[in-house]
């Protein structure tokens, strides 16, 4: 979160600071037109100059060549655009405005210069007022500090009072401090790496270990430390990466639980073999298109928020779709379920071909909102990111829905009496018709949330649901064909050991052991985790 | 009460009933007899709702149920003990007592105590799943599960097969009384004649998907017996 | 005792019961998640003897047969066919082709077979894979069937499925399937419910015949007829033998009337 | 007979119609074209058009078809690799013609199909050379990425091969795969990560296929892999597969491809505005979001050439068009003039290296001076550096170490 | 022996039989190799080699009925069966082929690709014919066997057993993609040349293959018929409705499932076999879950529970996929669709049903045919 919102804060300083250069009142900055250099060394060469020598004001320009909003106008000048904030051009040579200028060929921005940008406006951001900015930019130098950066970020500690930015830059001097020829600083670096218990900084001290022709290196007492803060920050790496693999598991069982939930109820409760499942998830991902594409056509200030927006038509569109199906087709089918399998794969099969020829066969793009976007570095090396950390959340969310319409409503009673004893149930007065084209439509609907979701990680196409079928059926059929709770349970195991597995196997290994797991656990549990004991069973 | 009229019903070819007529009036007990694959339970599946009649007409508290699906008859009052127990086998003793309510017409959502009192061994197994019981729990369950749906018209398949001799008495006892005191309508079948003697007011026999006789249960004698009951 | 092989083949003739005790049941115990349905029971079936076992419901009657057929496997106890042959660890199908047969509560028949089918399925024959691909329709098969078909009054709807049947008309096919089994030891769970009193005579004189030949369990509520068939009468409450003896004895025993018979 | 019968052979369903049905819209365009210049020979270009429906015998069955019951001249087809081997013995039983446009892993030459998408070394090899140069961030440490199959694994042995002669130790290496249509890449993008902390400047060559792309990305931007930071090149991603990722937070991530829509020439803005025109007239869906990506220019280029070789054989007669396809020249909208190699059948292609912006185009950061010639049997594997492949006298071969006649 | 046959099934059935096999032995070959091409009656050698695919998947159906149909087990990973079949005739297609490949080595192509110097012990014994016949007739069956074994001891039923067989061909198909299983991969085993000397190529070895996958499924289908007709085929109707039942008489279900179950996994393997000389190639996407599933289709729209009925099935859906993927590449999807959705709800008894309309046969998962109307009235 911090880290989200450091970045943010920089984006608003910079767009602050470009505003006086926009209206022409900057001095003349002397080395800003080789931002316009046609050669790419020329270009980084201005860009690092910037960053050694450069002002805050500067920062914003930096932005503004990767932006394409620098380059050579039509008179050959070197001119800066104004930003999406308005304003005039500026002529980086001279620094005043020229008006009119509305087109600039950019010079060729690529990595290398995008890589030298970012050091740069860190660099200059050390200097910034706001302690957030600066502790972004030291953590920004963090990643490859370089022994000339030394005196700049000595400097810079010196100056410092802000104690996280402080215990950066002291990593900082310490990184460097660690390829000094001089033991005593050395160790005093080792020091400080330990204490920082920053598990990104093991490189440096296997780089550290590891070298031949640095004499400082061999010293025992160097050696010694270095062994010992580099087992202590490896024993924090391996628990982080298996809090990263239990998150990891969680998130995916999370996404299989959205993707299976409407399923448990079609097929689970209400018994249809339902192939369409998987058309309904798509369904629901195509709703959230249009949705975006909607707030995009008439609410572009909105669009962030399309996603909230999205959840009920996400909902609503495979909801009225299921309830049509189900009037117009699986309800004939109550007294043959098997059968449903060879009407739902039609079905299947007709959405999806009906959506190719509506928006075409290719994928469609779902942006992620920018509040979902990006993650949470909790700690070095674990990024918990946005969309699923949400989607975990929307799970839970999705999961009491249905509990409470199963549970605390008497739908669950009577849909579940209607698919034990369809008969019986009509005589006890349940209007079976109606509860059929309800749980259907519900299950639908709930599988088109699970699509919503999927716009998020994945891809919206019109096979989108046909790669989830096999693993729906797999997570309901292994919690208990009925039993919501299974199924949530399913879901959440076969994702976290899928994740437990997949690093030491790799993901198609990992993902056959599952299967072979799931095998397995059936002949120990022929009725899924939650069966239904007793006479009845059979 | 309740009206049949010259209703035929087939199984695809073969037709079961055969204008069958029936009339109940208000607290009647009728008990339905006749052989082994007679008709009876067709017909009260027919009355019911659950099988489509081929030609007849239904009317009950004159509303004419013959196009009527069958939960609404259920709504209407009718209450069902279908042969052979059909209790939701994976549901519990409550949930299928819960289920009973949705017929009701006033919406009560709790199970009523009289039915406990009724059938103290349902309280007990409140949480057992329908299918684990015993053949007679699930008989007095099946029977609770009607009467939870507070129907002015009874319609009982065999409801005594498989019960203990004690509790039939019981159940005797409570219908005649609910008979009797509530004006609940009964239509009861039975095989078992000291039973039919002890609670019918007037029987109906069936034979070959006819009714071939009827009348107040005294009027039932061993001539009639021998020929419809006997092979 | 020292039980036979499981033997897959092995042949009811195995089963040798010289003391005129069938069937024992040794302190057998079930219960279903704590619910204690049968508790420490013991109980002996003389050879030939129409024997029946009453109780209110629930007494955990039909637990017993399902005990005897390993359809449930007792927590403690077990069960021993003639004197040697502990049925306790045999699978259903073994036990079944030791000769103990059974009728189930409810009437379980093969919807989609014909009568005939069904029937054939249940004579008494070698029962293997192998056998049954190349078993042929036999006078012997032919006979019994008839036979059968005769006895339970169904023979003019042999040919139809037997989904087709009424309750009674199942329960009553039930039976014959027992019969072309020709077990050893039929259990019979409420053979005469939904029967009319015509047809509850047939099958009292029917039992009756069985009796001797075979030895006859039957779990009923109808006292009539328990009256006009048991030989002796095992009354079952709360999972334990509550009274034994003859009719006459049960029937005016107090807690029986008590628990089970009513004023 | 007035019309010539050409065969396309590309999926309309199944998974592949994501990719594919692109290239059958564009054949059709070109033939539309073809036919409004006059056609071919005085006779008009009937296109026939089948859905093997991403189901691999199929395509061996609609492929004779095609050649026996339509008696088409010519097949444009296939995308996936096992698409093409499985119908590669139908064209050479039948004496067919297939062209095949898009880029895989060589070690392939067939008398009967013309190759006109890349060959591992007109893609795959120099991307790599680009990102261990110094304009391409000098990486030192790889990340070999791909979907578990034949052309990820191929592209991966020879890329192996081709690191090792660079001086890259195999530590410095890491292979993964995944499954097909996987969807789940925290694990992989956080051990990418670890693996990058190393301290060495490291870059991911994914060959992930079709669909997998679009979880990857969104799961690289999400957890914050920046392309300046670690690159990815990919080979399998191109403008199409862009249209469903937002790519503003893949700015920088690079693709190695053959051809860009980006690229500016007049060959390439006539052959865009072609498309756009043909997307309005026929409605097609997608509309103006509708892009063209280098598979696309490869079919365009494909049937190009071979109307151009039908009009010099005067005939559509298999071996008379193959013999009169060798040396062919097409200004093609890469803005190259390319040639279909005289010996290998595959064309003559200039490479381009394009990052991605945030418009979800390409910028070119670097090209071939020209076009180069494609080696199909890859000098890095040790067996196939001994085969030649040359159609021409004295070798008449694809695959022999020696010359046959 | 004879008359024993004779009664398996009734006149019209023989009737029907010995016009198939007519077709398929005589007029077919003659249609193809003697009326000359060009002539309107010529069959076209891309028609035989079709129909020889279409004979194939009908084996295929029919086994999957024998355990569906008769024996109420859906699996839902019969296509695993099928393709090992086939990858056992591809190894031995690849290894006959020695030395022709592109790298011109004793290994096939893919293996020199990825640098392997010597066969896995896998692929040892399959340049004998022999020996990969008997692999083809046993591994397939005994994976089979013991899988079923475990499944039927633990009573695995209903959709648990359609599930786990759809999660073994699922978990198959991404072994046999990983390159280093030795299986080629996701490319398979393709580019093969000649099968027991006779070139692939040539017209009269497909006409040959065409011959005998019409002689299998011909000897299948009586087969079928005999193990259904029997008494063994009325204990499997029985286990299918009412298992715990036929215990209690005495029979073993987990033996007559495993039986069935193993006969049918052996009859997909030859089908497999059969495929695959026919159409070149196998690779894993032939195991892929949908697969399986297609199957099911073909016999629930041929009708479950006949031994005909999957044969129309297969035959059916396959020629409309194939005529339509060609007629209306943009629409065909919504035609088979259509065909699937129209079966569902019109043809109860599948399309067999439709064409001995009136006869009566018992419908099974409880009654059929009265659902449509009487929900409808409601
Ligand atoms: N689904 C069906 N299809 C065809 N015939 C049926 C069907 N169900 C029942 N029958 C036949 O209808 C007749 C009447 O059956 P019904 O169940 O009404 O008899 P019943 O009088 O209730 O007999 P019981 O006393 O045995 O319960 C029987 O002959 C039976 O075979
Ligand atoms: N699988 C089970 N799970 C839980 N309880 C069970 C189970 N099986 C039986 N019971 C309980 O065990 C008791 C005995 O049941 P059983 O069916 O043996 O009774 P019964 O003597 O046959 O009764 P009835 O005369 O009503 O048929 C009953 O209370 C029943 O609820
Ligand atoms: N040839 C490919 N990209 O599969
Ligand atoms: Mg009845
Ligand atoms: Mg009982």
């Amino acid at each position: 979160m911090l880290r989200f919102f450091s970045q943010l804060t920089v984006v608003v300083v910079l767009l602050a600071a470009v505003a006086p250069a926009a209206r022409g009142q900057g001095a003349k900055a002397p080395g800003l037109s080789g931002l316009c250099a046609g050669s790419r060394t020329e270009l980084v060469a201005a860009v690092d100059r910037l960053g050694a020598s450069g002002a805050p004001r500067d920062a914003a320009v930096l932005r503004a060549l990767l932006d394409y909003r620098v380059g050579t106008d039509a008179e050959g000048r070197c001119v800066m655009l104004p930003g999406e904030e308005g304003g005039q051009a500026v002529d980086l040579a001279s620094g005043l405005a020229v008006p009119g200028v509305d087109q600039v060929e950019p010079p060729l921005v690529n990595n290398r210069v995008r890589l030298a940008v970012k050091k740069a406006v860190a660099q200059i951001n050390l200097a910034d007022h706001d302690p957030a900015v600066r502790l972004a930019a030291a953590q920004e130098l963090q990643s490859s500090p370089s022994e000339s950066q030394l005196v700049s970020v000595e400097a810079a500690l010196a100056k410092e009072k802000d104690s996280q930015v402080k215990a950066a830059l002291r990593t900082i001097v310490a990184q460097i401090n660690l390829g000094s020829p001089d033991p005593a600083r050395k160790l005093r670096a080792i020091g400080i790496i330990s204490d920082s218990g920053d598990t990104s900084l093991i490189s440096n001290l296997r780089q550290l270990l590891a070298a031949k022709d640095d004499p400082g290196a061999a010293d025992p007492r160097v050696r010694q430390a270095a062994k010992d803060a580099l087992s202590s920050l490896q024993r924090k790496a391996v628990v982080v990466s298996r809090l990263g693999d239990l998150f990891f598991g969680v998130s995916l069982g999370s996404v299989l639980l959205l993707t299976s939930l409407g399923l448990a109820i079609t097929f689970g409760l209400m018994g249809v073999i339902n192939m369409a499942h998987g058309e309904m998830l798509m369904l629901g991902a195509y709703a959230t298109y249009m949705v975006q594409q909607s707030f995009r056509a008439y609410f572009p200030g909105a669009v962030d928020y399309y996603l909230l927006a999205a959840i009920p038509f996400s909902f609503a569109v495979p909801f009225l779709v299921g309830m049509a199906l189900e009037r117009c087709i699986i309800r004939f089918l109550y007294k043959r379920p098997l059968e449903t399998l060879l009407a739902t794969w039609g079905i299947s099969l007709g959405l999806i071909q009906t959506v190719r020829l509506l928006f075409g066969a290719q994928n469609v793009e779902v942006q992620n909102p920018s509040w979902l976007s990006g993650g949470l570095e909790v700690v070095s090396g674990l990024t918990l990111t946005y969309n699923r950390l949400a989607i975990i959340v929307f799970t839970a969310f999705v999961v009491f829905l249905c509990w409470f319409l199963l549970n605390r409503t008497t739908l669950g009673l009577q849909v579940r009496a209607v698919t034990q004893d369809r008969d019986t149930a009509k005589a006890m007065g349940i209007y079976t018709w109606k509860i059929d084209m309800w749980t259907f439509a519900l299950g639908s609907g709930i599988a088109g949330l699970g699509g919503l979701a999927l716009t998020q990680v994945g891809n919206v196409g019109p096979e989108l649901g046909q790669g989830y079928i096999v693993d729906s059926f797999m997570v309901v059929v292994l919690g208990g064909v009925g039993k919501l709770i299974g199924t949530v349970v399913g879901a959440l195991g076969l994702g976290v050991i899928n994740k437990a597995l997949e690093p030491f196997m790799g993901a198609v290994l990992g993902k056959i052991i599952v299967l072979a797991l799931v095998i397995v656990f059936i002949q120990k549990r022929p009725q899924g985790l939650f069966a239904f004991k007793g006479r009845a069973s059979d | 009460m309740l009206r049949i009229e010259k209703l035929s019903q087939a199984y695809g070819g073969s037709q079961i009933l055969w204008d069958v007529d029936l009339t109940l009036e208000p607290g009647d007990c009728v008990c339905l007899m006749g052989r082994n694959g007679v008709g009876k339970t067709t017909l009260l599946k027919a009355l019911m709702g659950l099988l489509p009649l081929r030609s007849g007409k239904i009317l009950f508290d004159g509303l004419d149920l013959t196009r009527l699906a069958a939960p609404m008859r259920a709504r209407n009052g009718i209450g069902y003990v279908p042969q052979g127990r059909d209790i939701f086998p994976r549901m519990t003793v409550e949930e299928n007592l819960r289920v009973g309510l949705v017929g009701r017409r006033d919406g009560l959502r709790a199970v009523p105590s009289f039915i406990f009192e009724l059938f103290p061994v349902l309280k007990d197994m409140l949480g057992r799943q329908g299918g684990d019981l015993s053949g007679g729990q699930q008989q007095q369950l099946a029977i609770g599960r009607a009467l939870a749906c507070d129907p002015k018209l009874m319609i009982l398949d065999e409801p005594t097969e498989g019960i203990q001799p004690n509790i039939i008495s019981h159940i005797c006892d409570v219908i005649s009384r609910l008979n009797r005191e509530m004006g609940l309508t009964v239509l009861w079948v039975e095989q078992k004649l000291p039973i039919a003697r002890r609670l019918g007011k007037t029987f109906q026999l069936m034979d070959k998907g006819r009714i071939v006789a009827s009348g107040a249960m005294a009027e039932l004698d061993d001539e009639l017996i021998n020929k419809h009951l006997k092979v | 005792m020292k039980s036979v092989s499981s033997a897959s083949y092995a042949k009811p003739e195995a089963v040798v019961s010289d003391s005129g005790v069938i069937l024992y049941v040794e302190n057998v115990s079930v219960s279903f998640d704590g619910f204690n349905a049968l508790t420490d029971l013991s109980l002996c079936v003389d050879e030939g003897c129409l024997h029946c076992i009453i109780g209110p419901n629930g007494a955990g009657k039909t637990t017993l047969l399902d005990i005897i057929t390993g359809k449930t496997r007792p927590t403690a106890g077990r069960v021993v066919l003639g004197q040697n042959l502990v049925l306790t660890d045999l699978s259903e199908w073994e036990i079944a082709r030791m000769g103990v047969g059974r009728k189930f509560q409810k009437p379980t028949v093969f919807e989609n077979l014909t009568l005939d089918e069904n029937l054939e399925l249940a004579f008494a024959c070698d029962k293997g894979v192998r056998p049954t691909l190349f078993a042929k329709k036999t006078k012997a098969l032919r006979e019994a069937t008839d036979e059968t078909l005769e006895t339970i009054g169904l023979a003019a709807e042999r040919r139809r499925p037997a989904g087709l049947l009424s309750h009674g008309q199942k329960q009553w096919l039930e039976i014959g399937m027992l019969l072309m089994q020709a077990p050893r030891v039929l259990l019979l769970d409420e053979p005469a419910a939904g029967m009319t009193p015509h047809e509850l005579d047939v099958s009292v004189a029917l039992l009756k015949s069985l009796a001797g030949r075979h030895t006859v369990v039957v779990i009923e509520h109808d006292m009539e007829f328990v009256r006009a068939i048991a030989q002796r009468v095992t009354v079952l409450h709360e999972g334990r033998v509550l009274a034994e003896g003859n009719m006459d004895f049960v029937q005016h025993d107090p807690r029986v009337v008590e628990v089970y018979l009513g004023a | 007979e007035d019309t010539i019968k050409v065969g396309i052979l590309h999926s309309l369903s199944g998974t592949m119609a994501i990719s594919e049905t692109s290239l059958k819209d564009v054949a059709l365009m070109t033939i539309d074209e073809l036919n409004a210049k006059g056609g071919l020979l005085g006779k008009k270009i009937e296109p026939v058009v089948v859905d093997p429906a991403s189901n691999w015998p199929l395509f061996a069955e609609k492929a004779r078809e095609l050649l026996t019951k339509d008696k088409v001249a010519v097949v444009f087809g296939c995308w996936t690799s096992v698409s093409r081997k499985s119908v590669l013995p139908v064209f050479e039983e039948l004496n067919g013609l297939l062209f095949y446009p898009v880029q895989y892993e060589g070690e392939e030459c067939s008398y009967n199909v013309f190759y006109t998408g890349a060959a591992p070394n007109q893609q795959a090899i120099p991307a790599v050379e680009y990102l261990m140069s110094k304009d391409g961030g000098e990486a030192k440490r790889f990340v070999l990425l791909g979907t578990d199959y034949v052309y990820p694994r191929t592209t991966n042995k020879i890329l192996r091969a081709f690191l090792h002669s660079k001086g890259v130790a195999d530590a410095d290496i890491m292979e993964v795969y995944t499954p097909f249509g996987h969807s789940d890449y925290q694990t992989i993008v956080s051990n990418i990560k670890k693996f990058a902390a190393a301290g060495k400047k490291t870059c991911v060559i994914s060959t992930i296929n079709g669909d997998s792309n679009v979880p990857f990305y969104k799961e690289l931007a999400n957890q914050g892999v920046k392309a300046e930071d670690i690159p990815v090149v990919a080979f399998s991603v191109g403008e199409e597969e862009l249209r469903g990722i937002d790519t503003k937070p893949l700015v920088g991530h690079l693709a190695a491809w053959n051809y860009f829509m980006s690229m500016k020439n007049p060959q390439n803005e006539a052959f865009i505005k072609k498309w756009r025109e043909y997307v309005k007239k026929n409605n097609l869906p997608g509309g103006d979001k509708r892009v063209t990506n280098d598979p696309m220019e490869a079919t365009y280029i494909g049937i190009n050439m071979w109307a151009q070789a039908v009009k010099q054989a005067g005939t559509t007669d298999v071996n008379a068009v193959r013999q009169a396809l060798m040396n062919q020249q097409f200004k093609a909208p890469d803005g190259y003039t390319v040639v279909m190699d005289a010996k290998n059948h595959h064309l003559h292609k200039p490479v381009v290296i394009g990052e991605i912006r945030p418009d979800g185009q390409f910028e070119v950061v670097w090209k071939t001076k020209g076009p180069i010639r494609a080696e199909p049997w890859s000098r890095f594997i040790p067996d196939s550096a001994k085969k030649t492949a040359d159609w021409t006298y004295p070798w008449v071969c694809g695959n022999c170490e020696k010359p046959k006649y | 022996m004879f008359r024993q046959l004779w009664n398996l099934q009734s006149r019209t059935a023989w009737t029907v039989t010995f016009v198939l096999a007519a077709l398929v032995f005589v007029v077919a070959p003659v249609l193809n190799l003697a009326v000359p091409e060009g002539a309107a009656l010529h069959l076209p050698n891309y028609m035989v080699q079709l129909l020889g695919k279409f004979l194939c998947f009908a084996i295929l159906a029919l086994a999957l009925d024998l355990v569906w149909g008769y024996t109420g087990i859906l699996s839902l990973g019969h296509a695993l069966f099928f393709a090992l079949g086939g990858y056992a005739m591809g190894m031995y297609l690849m290894r006959a082929m020695a030395g022709e490949g592109v790298y011109r080595s004793k290994l096939p192509d893919f293996m020199v690709f990825l640098d392997w110097k010597e066969l896995p012990w896998f692929w040892l014994g399959f340049d004998h014919f022999w020996f990969a016949l008997l692999v083809i007739l046993i591994v397939p069956a005994l994976l089979a066997f013991v899988f079923g074994f475990f499944a039927f001891r633990s009573r695995i039923k209903g959709v648990y057993f359609s599930i786990i067989t759809q999660a073994l061909t699922y978990a198959a198909m991404l072994l046999f993609f990983r390159n280093n299983t030795g299986f080629g991969g996701n490319n398979g085993l393709t580019d093969f040349k000649r099968l027991l000397g006779f070139s692939l190529a040539e017209p009269a070895t497909k006409t040959g293959l065409f011959l005998c996958s019409g002689l299998v499924l011909l000897l299948f289908y009586l087969l079928c018929r005999a193990v259904t007709a029997s008494k063994l085929g009325r204990v499997l109707t029985a286990v299918r409705d009412a298992e715990s039942r036929v215990m209690f008489l005495g029979y073993d279900p987990l033996r007559y499932k495993l039986f069935v179950w193993t006969l049918s996994a052996f009859m997909c393997a030859v089908a497999g076999a059969l495929y695959v000389p026919q159409v070149g190639i196998i690779n894993p996407s032939e195991m892929a879950p949908a697969n399986s599933i297609e199957i099911a289709i073909w016999v629930a729209l041929g009708g479950r529970g006949t031994l005909a009925g999957p044969l129309l099935g297969a035959f059916a859906v396959n020629g409309a996929k194939s005529i339509f993927t060609a007629v209306a590449p943009d629409l065909w999807l919504f035609v088979l669709s259509a065909i699937f959705i129209l079966a569902t709800l019109f043809l109860p008894r599948g399309l067999l049903g439709l064409l001995t309309a009136g006869r009566k046969k018992p419908v099974d998962d409880g009654g059929g045919d009265a659902a449509s109307g009487e929900e409808a009235r409601a």
